[in-house]
């Protein structure tokens, strides 16, 4: 007999949170307007070519003479977004299977399970570099492949919270009232798996953008030539004696923008099991 | 320097320090290659960098001196009877590393081999007739038409001498990690393993100069970091074929020779074919292409602006520099210059533009900053270049007539005869390599002239004329004639290290500092 | 009440002698589950070994052409392979000639070499599993004893200090980390080689494998990190440590036995998953590090196209992967008696809470 | 506020084993900073001896042995007083020296015997870990195999002690019944000789047989070994009948202190008498329970002064002022012994006790008058028709039965958890199914409701007949939807978390298809008032309506959750054991309000318990499960006065003895010129 007021642990300082937060907001727009704000990051000056800091370029420039800092900037949409649409894409999916498989049990859920459990098993790196290589999809390929192989996480973690909340007294009282099976499914047990999720895309979002550009590092991402952290990395590592910044902005800017998302995830899962306990 | 006066006076080509080493044994040397090579066989490859570790183990009848002179191989004496039989004596005492002594039967066995349809060689023996021993140590080779640029043919760019026991036990597969090559050369491959490097050792039994250097790793270091690295950290001790905008970062811990290459890269124009069969366009790419910038930006200035395919290192055999140099100078020199540019557009059929795809070789990062470069000029006349990066296999399997509108044309002469560019390229009838479907009279007359002129001077002037003229044309854009950018740690040097120096072998005359 | 009795040893309470541990492991690892799961791992190697046979048909064009590289088209040549690949065959045919080629360890000649793939991953599985083993061992040691810290310290500093160091190890990719792994490591200190296999096997080998390792295995510390600390904040909010605790069992006894012993299932369900990143992780370091290894090999084949080694490759990854489930699926019987029992009967007298 | 009676550290009674002295423990919250949780709680424990710690829910009972303990929960601390364990001050020792006297010195034991035990280690070896070195088969002992020997040897006596058979060592707490389990706790509990044992409810997840037979045993083992025994519950009952002595803890407060038998006969304290009032008999039914007004505040919410005070009747101003004092009663005669003090915490016990049936038990209830047909407050009048005009119209009942299957197999296991039930529940008339713990109620229940498919026979409610083997479809579970509502057993998941009262009920009205009115306006109004309207009837202030659940205390939910299945005006109810989880004081109110509702509106309910007087105390009838069969049926007096099956003699035995024969004591009503405090 022990019912239990929730109970809060500790707040932990905000400020790191505060920091993630404008950080990622920062990103954010450099995503969505970068390339509106910096409509001359791709202006070239052969004559210039790589050089240091200096001159109008705060991070110098790179062999075609472009602004790195300008490049940084405008390269945010390339990487964020296609990691965003894994994020979300593969949400969207796990969202769908795992609510699905969670509230209707039986053969749906065993299969949804099986596929989940074969994908969760892949290294999905591996796999993305194999079927975008060897299907020539160029980087369209390789975020559907990712979102696909992404998705089995979201599918388990939906469907364990959906599985939690099933037999909650609250769906089972939805259901004796005569609500529809998609009504209760959307608009009682979804809105409850909902944190998780979130916290969850944050962190799968981390994650494809490591992934993402490990592939442009490897060549196998967007085209030459194009603003992407990981490409950049890779065509400038030449740089490092001419522009150490070329090469080292990039990565920067990678390692900050997922450190920033996986904390904010970090932060959020803490959050709700703390609401939960 | 003076030896190096008529390249000196193209501009820009740096000189190479007259190195001269001591003959003190060299016990092992690490040298990295920027690329993995998947088989040592030159035949089945069609890179470049696989010829750089053959060289060093087979021979072939003739070579070439690193200036580009013809210098006897295997073969000791060469004589041209007429226009269409050449006859070659072989080097007595000449063995191959497992001790068989070269024989004629080798040779023939070689050439048929190199004649082969897989052969990715059998393009420089289609003129030929027969090849026939015609005496204990003499090959005849008759050709089905006269072909002055034959001479060139049984060197090690096209041809390379292995056992004919050898080649009938493993063949097909030789070159691979089990089967490696015999030859003759100055080294033996002890292993080799793609994607990781290749182990030589020095073969005592060659007929040349000694090498100083007894054992070479060739160690295969895709990555420039890692490869930069690697020579900070001592783990090799320098590094063949850098790119130029690398080479400058390795100043500080090794010695840096940069020598030209004679490779031309330039863009090929299909001029059969819409956008490009309109010569305004052509121009307006020309204008477009910032080649100085390209020069100085991308390859740090290690290279030199291209007027033409040929490039003028490769008429050192045929006419004097001053000659070439005057008729280099009065080509149209399309400055760089967007207006010009844009002028010529707005004369053509397209002018509002339009989009065309250009693939690059994943070997030459070099090309692909070029063609974004170009890209984003001609992104301001409203054209759009799509630039995309290929495997080099790949690259080269498109590297035909008709595949695609406008091509990189990426091309390292393995002779020292302008006529290697200029037949390919630039001979309507050469339909299976003329990537701009170019078709010119006056140009087809000179090449036929140049092929059955009997001397050299003559034929370099018809040779000289053909490129004057298709220069007018614009099938092709050069954009640049390349140096090679070699490394070697200080206490070594490459002694003679010309144009030409890595088709010959180039390890043989590694010495230590003095 | 009662009257109180004594506990004396009476007939009924003679101890059970200890059953011999053929029966205990008998009992803990039952033969059906383990047919079962044996039963569950082949199923997976087949659907997966189909993905890997479907690779040449999602090529795009056709597969003979694939097939034949770079090398020129011609009729006779497409004939020729055609011919040599029974690519006229019905699909399942193929599939079933190729698995079976596969199984006996023919698994067709390299596009790009024409050497036979079989040798060619002989070559580099040797380099590529020295690399994983010591990865492993680097992500094991630093990820199981720095999440316990963390989970054991829960929400103090020195938990904070560990995932944050997570998060960044977490958040770097692996090239970017191996670069700075060999600027500090090799150039600054020169500690260490940066690049190569090394020259034979022993120390040298060893000594050019550590800056590899230590980078994949760095790369995938923080998913045991995580998942670790995970564990052992859930297993000690647990009651029966609690219990435990309050019945005077040693602080040190409790955590070895009781918490630690609960995060055996999660955590060896995540060292089985971390097998698969690690393998993902050889590509990106066999590239940094210059390490002739599958990794590499796949990389090059892929961008070949060269299908034969890439779906020799896979296969053998898709093997990997499946036997690391098998292991991790045999472990938690072991670990965990609950999962013994879906076959025994429950007891009679049962009952459940009702508060 | 706490005013110490003694300076902790001051003279202790020798031969205690136990002292503890102005406990005070505080939980450090989020946002509003520390909060006293336990406010200066004074126990004491002598060898031998067993005292009993009752309060309700949240009243501190755990978090005080906790302390005692050394083990409070994270975010919890203690915050002044002392415990002195055999003469010595333990609060200031150091983490390892506590850790040391665990086992030894006290050991607790946990309620839950599910989540007590390790899953994933043998019995045996738990019981072995907690045996003390130097003690026969202790780690002491010399030769890997001689001390294994000896230590299975000494496991199997432990084992023998509490009841079980030597196997049991081998065996893992999954496999064992839950009754089995906390006897292997106990043991393990047991296994360091402990002076001391608190055990916190160590029963209260056990059903009534089990509940007896553990107890029993405590009380055994305790008096065998001489050992001190801290029983916790929140079961008068159960403290009565196990414990040589009684402490009343409310709100973080000893209340008030005594023998079993004082306390029951002569309850000193109104809380302690309320208490007593509210629990439901067996044996007699009341017309209303006499219920306390309100519930037990949270620890950041609890009024200055008597912690009670605002739910009390007798409260006035003087009760806000002092700090919580337990004092020796007035008209009681010095204690007996030292330890067998009578304390009582109220200010005005002077004044109330002794007007007559204030506080003592004996005389039935004269207050709480005859049921109404809407709650006392007032609230209108039901909305629908005449409810026997509802039963008249309609002869079939409200849920009929026939032979009903339902077996359950998760892989080879087969439970059948119905056999062959026949129920007929009539229209208007309150039935109660009782039962032993998995006997198949809740499985019955959710049948009813088409929550739960049977295999085979006949299932019909109100008219609706359900399909064997199969979940009903959608259109069928709309018109069953009509017919008949569930009400569970947790209030905490029994609501949607994420929205407010009025979005709950606004889509259960929105679901019956019963919001009326022309214009989306008039419906609009028509919803609000109809919300308004329910919450009222259900006794649910109107403020209500914009809160989120986790706003709301276990028992409001539960009205929330009846008023939701009113909604939809159905003529069943069932509940499945809708009280269970609430404290008894709650448990009354609730009661009451579903009786008043049930003859007000005229549904029928299925009321589901396993608490016989909770079954007395509502249920025209009664109906008992045993393993899946239904054994017995009729009118709830003759079942439980003149029970026929073996099941149902058991159960009532098995009924702690203190409660029997308990005439039901009660608390006056207010005398003239005493206000109730606000
Ligand atoms: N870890 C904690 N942090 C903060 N407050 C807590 C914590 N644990 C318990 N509390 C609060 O302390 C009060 C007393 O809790 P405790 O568990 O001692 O009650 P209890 O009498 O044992 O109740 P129950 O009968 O439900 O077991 C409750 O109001 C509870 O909300
Ligand atoms: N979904 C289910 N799957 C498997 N077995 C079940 C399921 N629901 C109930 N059972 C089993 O059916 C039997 C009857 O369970 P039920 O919950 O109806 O009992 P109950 O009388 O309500 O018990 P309690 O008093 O503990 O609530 C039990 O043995 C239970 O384990
Ligand atoms: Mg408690
Ligand atoms: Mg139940
Ligand atoms: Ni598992």
């Amino acid at each position: 007999m022990t019912p239990r007021t929730p109970f809060r642990a500790r707040r932990i300082p905000g400020v790191l949170t505060f920091v993630c937060g404008s950080l990622a907001l920062i990103l954010g727009v450099a995503a969505v307007a970068g390339q509106w704000i910096l409509p001359h990051w791709d202006r070239q000056n052969l004559l210039t070519g790589a050089a240091m800091p200096g001159g109008g370029h705060p991070l110098g420039t790179d062999e075609l003479g472009r602004d790195i800092a300008q490049m940084v900037v405008a390269g945010a949409r390339s990487t964020l977004s296609g990691a965003a649409v894994v994020a979300v894409g593969s949400m969207l999916v796990g969202n769908v299977l795992g609510v699905t498989a969670g509230y209707l049990g039986g053969l749906t859920d065993m299969f949804v399970r099986r596929w989940a459990d074969l994908l969760l098993a892949l290294p999905a790196l591996l796999v993305t570099i194999v079927v975008a290589g060897i299907g020539g999809g160029g980087y369209a390929l390789a975020v559907a492949v990712l979102v696909v192989l992404t998705s089995p996480g979201d599918v388990r973690l939906v469907r364990a919270a959906v599985l939690e909340q099933r037999h909650r007294a609250y769906v089972e009282a939805a259901e004796t009232l005569g609500l529809s099976r998609t009504t209760v499914m959307v608009r009682h047990i979804w809105p409850n798996v909902l944190p998780v999720v979130v916290a969850n895309t944050l962190l799968n979002f981390a994650g494809s953008v490591v992934a993402l550009s490990s592939l442009s590092f490897l060549g196998l991402g967007v085209p030459p030539g194009a603003p992407d952290w990981g490409r950049m990395l890779s065509e400038n590592r030449t740089l490092l004696y001419d522009n150490p910044s070329a090469a080292l902005a990039p990565a920067v800017a990678i390692i900050v923008s997922a450190v920033v998302l996986n904390l904010l995830g970090d932060r959020l899962f803490e959050a709700f099991s703390d609401r939960r306990s | 320097s003076p030896q190096q006066k008529d390249t000196a006076a193209h501009g820009g080509t740096s000189e190479a320090t007259p190195a001269k080493g001591t003959d003190a044994p060299i016990d092992s040397l690490t040298l990295a290659l920027p690329s993995s090579i998947s088989t040592l066989d030159v035949s089945r490859e069609a890179g470049i960098l696989n010829y750089t570790v053959a060289a060093l183990v087979q021979e072939s009848l003739l070579s070439i001196s690193p200036t580009g002179r013809l210098e006897p191989g295997l073969a000791e004496k060469w004589d041209q009877l007429d226009a269409r039989t050449y006859v070659y004596t072989l080097r007595r005492g000449a063995v191959f590393s497992d001790g068989a002594p070269v024989t004629t039967d080798d040779v023939l066995a070689s050439i048929e081999a190199a004649r082969d349809t897989t052969s990715g060689l059998a393009y420089a023996w289609a003129n030929v007739a027969s090849v026939r021993a015609t005496g204990e140590r003499e090959v005849t080779i008759t050709l089905s038409s006269p072909d002055a640029a034959f001479s060139w043919t049984p060197t090690p760019g096209t041809l390379l001498i292995s056992s004919k026991a050898f080649l009938a036990k493993h063949k097909g597969k030789v070159g691979t990690s089990q089967t490696l090559l015999l030859g003759s050369g100055p080294y033996k491959v002890t292993s080799f393993a793609a994607d990781d490097g290749v182990q030589l050792e020095r073969n005592d039994a060659w007929w040349g100069r000694k090498p100083a250097l007894r054992s070479l790793k060739l160690s295969f270091i895709p990555d420039a970091g890692t490869r930069l690295v690697a020579m900070k950290s001592g783990s090799i001790d320098g590094a063949l074929d850098l790119p130029a905008d690398e080479a400058g970062s390795w100043t500080s811990a090794a010695e840096v020779t940069y020598t030209s290459d004679r490779s031309v890269v330039s863009l090929a124009f299909d001029t059969s074919r819409a956008p490009f069969d309109d010569p305004h366009v052509r121009k307006a790419f020309a204008y477009a292409a910032d080649r100085p910038g390209m020069v100085a930006g991308i390859l740090h200035g290690k290279a030199d602006v291209a007027t033409s395919l040929v490039s003028p290192e490769m008429w050192g055999d045929l006419l004097p520099a001053a000659d070439t140099e005057s008729a280099y100078a009065a080509l149209t020199p399309y400055p760089f210059g967007l207006d010009a540019a844009k002028a010529e557009l707005a004369e053509s059929a397209h002018k509002d533009g339009f989009t065309v795809e250009l693939t690059y070789p994943n070997s030459g990062p070099q090309l692909g900053t070029a063609a974004l470069a170009l890209a984003g000029s001609l992104k301001s006349l409203g054209i759009t270049l799509k630039v995309k990066e290929v495997t080099l296999e790949q690259w080269i399997a498109d590297l035909v007539p008709g595949r695609k509108p406008l091509q990189f044309l990426w091309y390292f002469p393995v002779t020292g005869d302008p006529a290697e560019l200029t037949n390919p390229y630039l001979q309507s009838s050469a339909t299976a390599t003329n990537l701009a479907h170019y078709r010119n009279t006056a140009v087809d007359r000179a090449l036929a002239a140049a092929t059955t002129a009997t001397g050299t001077a003559e034929r370099g002037r018809f040779l000289l004329d053909a490129v004057k003229a298709a220069a007018a044309d614009l099938p092709y854009l050069p954009l640049w004639w390349a140096q090679t950018a070699t490394a070697l740690s200080k206490d070594v040097v490459l002694e003679q290290p010309g144009p030409f120096a890595l088709v010959g072998p180039w390890a043989a005359r590694i010495r230590r500092t003095a | 009440m009662t009257p109180p009795r004594s506990p004396g040893p009476g007939p009924a309470n003679r101890p059970a002698p200890q059953r011999p541990w053929h029966v205990r492991l008998g009992a803990a690892l039952p033969l059906r589950y383990v047919l079962r799961r044996l039963a569950g791992t082949a199923g997976l190697l087949a659907v997966l070994s189909a993905a890997v046979f479907a690779l040449l048909r999602v090529a795009p064009g056709d597969p003979a052409r694939t097939l034949l590289g770079t090398r020129s088209a011609t009729p006779q040549a497409l004939a020729a392979v055609r011919a040599d690949h029974h690519l006229d065959d019905p699909v399942a045919e193929q599939y079933g000639r190729w698995l079976a080629d596969a199984l006996h360890g023919r698994l067709g000649t390299s596009i790009r070499t024409g050497q036979d793939v079989t040798a060619v991953l002989g070559d580099r599985l040797a380099l590529s599993a020295q690399l994983v083993l010591l990865g492993f061992a680097v992500a094991v040691a630093l990820g199981l004893p720095l999440g316990v810290l963390a989970g054991l310290r829960a929400r103090r500093p020195a938990d904070r200090a560990v995932q944050s160091l997570a998060v960044v190890t977490l958040s770097t990719p692996v090239f970017a980390g191996g670069l700075v792994l060999i600027y500090v490591f090799s150039l600054m200190l020169g500690w260490l080689p940066a690049y190569g296999p090394g020259s034979g096997g022993g120390g040298d080998r060893l000594l050019h494998l550590v800056l590899p390792a230590a980078t994949l295995g760095l790369s995938v510390t923080a998913v045991l990190v995580k998942l670790t600390r995970a564990a052992v904040v859930r297993e000690l909010a647990r009651e029966h440590v609690t219990f435990a605790l309050a019945r005077g069992i040693p602080t040190r006894r409790v955590l070895i036995r009781y918490v630690l012993r609960g995060t055996v299932v999660p955590v060896s369900t995540g060292i089985g998953l971390v097998l698969a990143y690690l393998l993902a992780g050889t590509v990106m370091v066999e590239q940094v590090f210059a390490l002739p290894g599958l990794g590499q090999l796949l990389v090059g084949s892929v961008t070949f196209k060269d299908v034969p080694v890439v779906q020799a490759e896979a296969l053998l990854i898709a093997a990997l992967v499946c036997l690391a489930n098998l292991t991790t699926d045999l472990v938690h019987p072991l670990a965990d008696p609950r999962l013994r029992t879906a076959a025994a009967t429950a007891p009679a007298d049962r009952d459940k809470g009702q508060a | 506020m706490y005013v110490p009676a003694r300076g902790p550290g001051g003279p202790t009674t020798p031969g205690t084993l136990l002292e503890v002295t102005g406990l005070r423990v505080v939980a450090d919250g989020a946002l509003s900073g520390p909060e006293v949780v336990l406010d200066g709680v004074d126990l004491r424990v002598a060898p031998g001896e067993c005292i009993g710690v009752v309060g309700e829910s949240g009243s501190g009972k755990s978090l005080a042995v906790r302390a005692v303990v050394g083990l409070l929960p994270d975010g919890t601390r203690t915050d002044g007083g002392s415990v002195r364990l055999r003469d010595q001050e333990i609060l200031d020792l150091p983490p390892a020296a506590r850790q040391a006297r665990r086992g030894r010195g006290v050991a607790l034991l946990m309620q839950n015997p599910f989540t007590m035990l390790h899953p994933q280690l043998t019995c045996g070896s738990q019981i072995a870990d907690g045996l003390r070195p130097g003690a026969p088969g202790g780690p002491a002992v010399s030769g890997r195999r001689v001390r294994r020997a000896a230590e299975r040897a000494e496991v199997a006596r432990r084992l023998a002690e509490v009841g079980l058979a030597p196997e049991t060592a081998d065996r893992y707490p999954h496999e064992l019944s839950g009754g089995m389990r906390q006897r292997v706790a106990v043991a393990a509990a047991l296994a360091g000789d402990p002076d001391l044992l608190i055990a916190d409810e160590p029963t209260t997840a056990l059903d009534a047989a089990n509940q007896r037979a553990v107890l029993g045993l405590l009380r055994r083992l305790q008096a065998g070994r001489g050992m001190g025994l801290v029983l916790i519950t929140h079961d008068l009952r159960v403290a009565f009948s196990a414990c040589d002595r009684v402490y009343v803890l409310y709100a973080g407060a000893v209340l008030e202190q005594g023998s079993p038998a004082e306390l029951e006969s002569d309850p000193r304290h109104p809380y302690t008498a309320g208490l007593l009032a509210a629990e439901p008999s067996v044996h007699e039914r009341l017309p209303r329970l006499p219920a306390i007004a309100g519930s037990v505040p949270a620890p950041g919410r609890r009024p200055d002064g008597c912690p009670f005070a605002d739910r009390c009747p007798h409260a006035a101003p003087v009760c806000a002022t002092p700090g919580v004092l337990l004092r020796p009663l007035p008209h009681v005669p010095a204690p007996a012994a030292e330890g067998h003090q009578r304390l009582s915490a109220c200010v005005r016990l002077a004044e109330i006790a002794d007007r007559p049936g204030a506080l003592k038990g004996g005389a039935p209830l004269p207050a709480a008058g005859p049921a109404k047909a809407a709650p006392a407050d007032g609230a209108p009048a039901p909305v629908s028709g005449d409810p026997a005009v509802r039963t008249a119209a309609a002869p079939v009942p409200a849920l009929l039965l026939e032979g009903v299957y339902r077996t359950f197999r998760s892989g080879a296991v087969r439970q059948a958890a119905a056999r062959g039930v026949s129920l007929t529940v009539p229209q208007g008339r309150v039935t109660a199914l009782v039962g032993e713990s998995g006997s198949g109620k809740t499985t019955l229940a959710r049948i009813a409701v088409g929550l739960e498919t049977f295999d085979e026979g006949r299932v019909e409610v109100g008219g609706v007949a359900l399909a064997p083997g199969r979940r009903p479809g959608h259109g069928e579970r709309v018109r069953l939807a009509g017919q008949a509502q569930i009400v569970f057993q947790d209030p905490y998941s029994s609501l949607p978390p994420l929205r407010t009262v009025e979005a709950t009920m606004r889509e259960a009205l929105a679901a019956a298809g019963q919001i009326r009115g022309a214009s989306r306006r008039e419906r609009a109004e028509w919803t609000r008032d109809r919300i308004g309207e329910l919450l009222t009837q259900t006794g649910l202030p109107a403020g209500c309506a914009t809160r989120r659940p986790a706003a709301l205390s276990g028992g409001e939910r539960q009205r929330v959750a009846v008023a939701r299945a009113l909604a939809v005006r159905p003529r069943l109810l069932v509940c499945d054991e809708v009280v269970s989880a609430l404290d008894v004081s709650v448990q009354a109110q609730l009661l009451n309000l579903l009786t008043d509702l049930q003859r007000a509106e005229g549904f029928a309910v299925l009321f589901i318990t396993h608490d016989l007087g909770v079954a007395r105390q509502i249920a025209d009838e009664v109906a008992v499960m045993y393993r899946g069969e239904l054994v017995e049926q009729g009118a709830a007096a003759d079942v439980l006065d003149r029970p026929r099956h073996a099941w149902t003699r058991r159960m009532l035995a098995a009924l702690p003895p203190a409660a029997v024969g308990r005439p039901g004591p009660a608390i006056g009503p207010l005398g003239p010129g005493e206000q109730p405090l606000q």
